[in-house]
């Protein structure tokens, strides 16, 4: 079995890897945390209109440091900028542009995914305080649902799975998972492995991967920039 | 991104015979009259319309009755100055009604827009209205379970757009059209003007681009209410 | 038997009656028709604030002939002004204020009014073309609903009555009516008369009355200006 | 008509123990500090606080919690930079958490100020946090039902009032804020500045005054997220 020490992908390399699939145009509502690092990576000519859930839609990115205003902020409370286009409303209409499906793309992190779509990735379920935040009604209504995720758990076990063992976040939502080690869609309730990073063999993939990998086509070769900042 | 058309006609061309089409305004408050009148150019037929009234006059939605284009209207008030042709069309059994309180229909289409497929309210309980709906009691009072309303298409009318599709409202015209923007697969939107992109503070933003596909812009458009002053009648 | 056709109160006199008893700062909905001139007889130092349901709160009088901006209506489709304080709002926002019961008043016309608070406005039930509006909405959730009416109809027959035989616009839900002989509140399904025009007796007005009448404590004279505009 | 009133501590002075109150804000964004810490000063105890988080630091909703004021939190996101305050408390077993998905905690704020007693979602369906709560299918997809959400009290923050209660916000500020001012018997609003009537225009207004009791000018209000960078304490 091979190491995937090296060869794994670096979240920004992931990160990159999702934005490439953004049509232009696209609504989108980044995760808080790892997620966010998608806006960084837009294509030339394929804009994406972000959208955050505490009321702001087509913003721009972080401001300089010391230019924070802390009135305009994300859903994970890092200062953001306006931009022409922007525009403010309360929390419920921002939650009916979410659960009302006007959202194309909504991406997420993930402690599981099953290859159904089901989704944990809110609460560990081992005690400790729960907290779920905008996660629930994102993952129902989005029209697409991407995870971006490490292939396996930091202790080596699979992320991707049968059946969640933790909480679920959303019953059969996932769409695509963009892993450290592979582009998978979910299809049929089945994982249909698209892309792969080219040094790891098939069957060290399915290893690393805890339901059965299936394929329908060609795998191409996961290639992402090096030098990501 | 840029969600500008030229013209009204461009703007309704791929409106589907069979559409349930969502149409803004209050009366003539509000109503999109210039794409009402291309609708009526391009010929789709076999319409639902959802409005709040049922036409007044000649023009605009009563004008799309007259052509015979209306199947069924939900509405919650199909009376007003002049409701002749919707009279008329009743009355002769062409067009089927849909009489929804008018608060419930705001809330229907918001929750055909928020993605709430039923909610309860306390309009219309013990009322014919109310006939053959859920009852439920909620802390001891009965409510009504009513159902979320979408459409194919809304051609709404609003005051300033931009190419993202933010748009603004002018005074009372404003009423079901942003409701609308949000329940329809397609909306498309008259705007008096369309202005560059950050043209609309921020703030005074009243439907977000998100909401909105198409925009043209129909510079000093029409009032129902002169139009009908002026006895005009389309086409 | 008295004739009532030379003391019943004239329209504008029942609006007058209704409106002194609106509390300054009060939120009230007036229905389209005659109980719009409950607006033009509110008493100094009274000022209700008065909402639509197309969307305006806070809007002033009808403007001169010739000044009229069609996109700044009633719910009758009347034209009306701006005044310091006004606001727009979508339909749905408007009936948040409506059903979340944000509005101290209601005040409407009825074709029946039954002892147990049912009122019927909307259909004769007799054919024609059915039209509610918003009157369903307002007298299920607004505070108080009052309803101006003359007594009887046209005909002569009760329009307060022990129960309605016309299609309901709502049940239970009037509080107090305004007619052209009294003012009467209706309390546990009564009907209880708290003022009457001088000149017709409490027989009478029984007589004209299609439910027992109660009283609790006195009856005091219902006097209105005469030359109301 | 004049709601205005002229200090933070006269504005809460009514507020009663076993009070459930709304406190606007998303984070330090929106929320008003100097109605919270006048609600701290008034000593009410035994609340239930409805807010989107839990508090962060130890000022505003924090303080409030550390001066163990709040029985129970009803909440979506109970994390923030330091939620040590609120963390040792539930530890402890001295507030009691209602977690509730973010978009239902808005919805059912929303619904409770527009006399809506329960509607369905999709949000939560087949997680634990749907556990126990009515489930309906309508065409072919299930959802969970949710009740309204109503409080004695609503702690807003603006940026301009009038003396009729009209308000608008400062720019993601606004969020929960306008929702919550719908959903309390009594709305107490902080405003940065307090204009003459007339003076936001009648298209600007987020909240008209229907939906408000009493406005207090706090002009240049704190804002959580410095006060935290200062490491500020209340009191």
């Amino acid at each position: 079995m091979i190491d995937i020490t090296d060869i794994k992908l670096s979240n920004a390399q992931i990160a990159w890897r999702a934005a490439q699939d953004i049509e232009d145009g696209a609504y989108v509502n980044l995760g808080i945390g790892f997620p966010e690092m998608v806006a960084r990576f837009q294509p030339e000519g394929k804009q994406a209109v972000f959208h955050t859930e505490n009321g702001v839609l087509d913003f721009g990115k972080a401001p300089a440091l010391g230019d924070e205003d802390w009135d305009l902020i994300n859903a994970g409370k890092k200062a953001i900028t306006l931009k022409p286009g922007t525009s403010f409303f309360h929390h419920a209409d921002s939650f009916a542009m979410v659960r009302g499906g006007h959202l194309d793309l909504a991406v997420l992190g993930a402690y599981q995914v099953a290859q159904n779509g089901d989704l944990a990735n809110w609460s560990t379920g081992k005690g400790g305080i729960p907290a779920v935040g905008g996660a629930m009604d994102l993952v129902q209504s989005a029209k697409r649902i991407a995870v971006l995720t490490d292939h396996v758990t930091k202790k080596g076990d699979p992320k991707l799975v049968e059946a969640c063992t933790m909480p679920l976040t959303g019953v059969g939502c996932v769409t695509r998972v963009y892993s450290s080690l592979a582009v998978i869609d979910i299809e049929n309730e089945h994982f249909v492995v698209r892309e792969k990073v080219p040094s790891i063999p098939m069957d060290d993939l399915q290893s690393l991967t805890g339901a059965r990998l299936h394929t329908d086509g060609p795998v191409t070769d996961l290639i992402c920039p090096k030098d990501l900042a | 991104m840029d969600k500008t058309i030229q013209t009204p006609a461009e703007a309704v061309a791929a409106i589907p015979d069979g559409a349930t089409v969502m149409i803004g305004g209050f009366g003539g408050s509000g109503a999109p009259i210039e794409l009402i009148h291309a609708l009526i150019d391009h010929g789709a037929k076999h319409l639902t319309v959802v409005n709040n009234n049922a036409g007044n006059g000649h023009v605009g939605l009563a004008a799309l009755i007259e052509q015979g284009r209306v199947d069924k209207l939900i509405c919650s008030f199909p009376r007003s100055a002049d409701p002749s042709v919707f009279v008329d069309c009743y009355t002769a059994g062409k067009i089927a009604l849909e009489i929804v309180p008018q608060g419930t229909l705001a809330e229907r289409i918001r929750a055909g827009g928020a993605g709430i497929p039923a909610f309860y309210t306390p309009t219309a309980f013990g009322t014919e209205v109310a006939e053959g709906k859920p009852i439920a009691e909620f802390d001891g009072r009965s409510y009504v379970q009513e159902r979320w309303l979408k459409a194919d298409v809304a051609l709404i009318k609003g005051a300033l757009g931009d190419a993202h599709g933010n748009m603004t409202y002018r005074m009372a015209a404003r009423n079901f059209n942003p409701l609308m923007a949000t329940a329809a697969t397609t909306t498309i939107a008259q705007v008096s003007n369309i202005v560059p992109l950050g043209g609309i503070d921020p703030e005074h933003v009243i439907t977000p681009g998100i909401f909105v596909d198409h925009l043209v812009e129909v510079a000093n458009p029409a009032q129902e209410e002169e139009l009908n002053r002026a006895e005009a009648v389309y086409p």
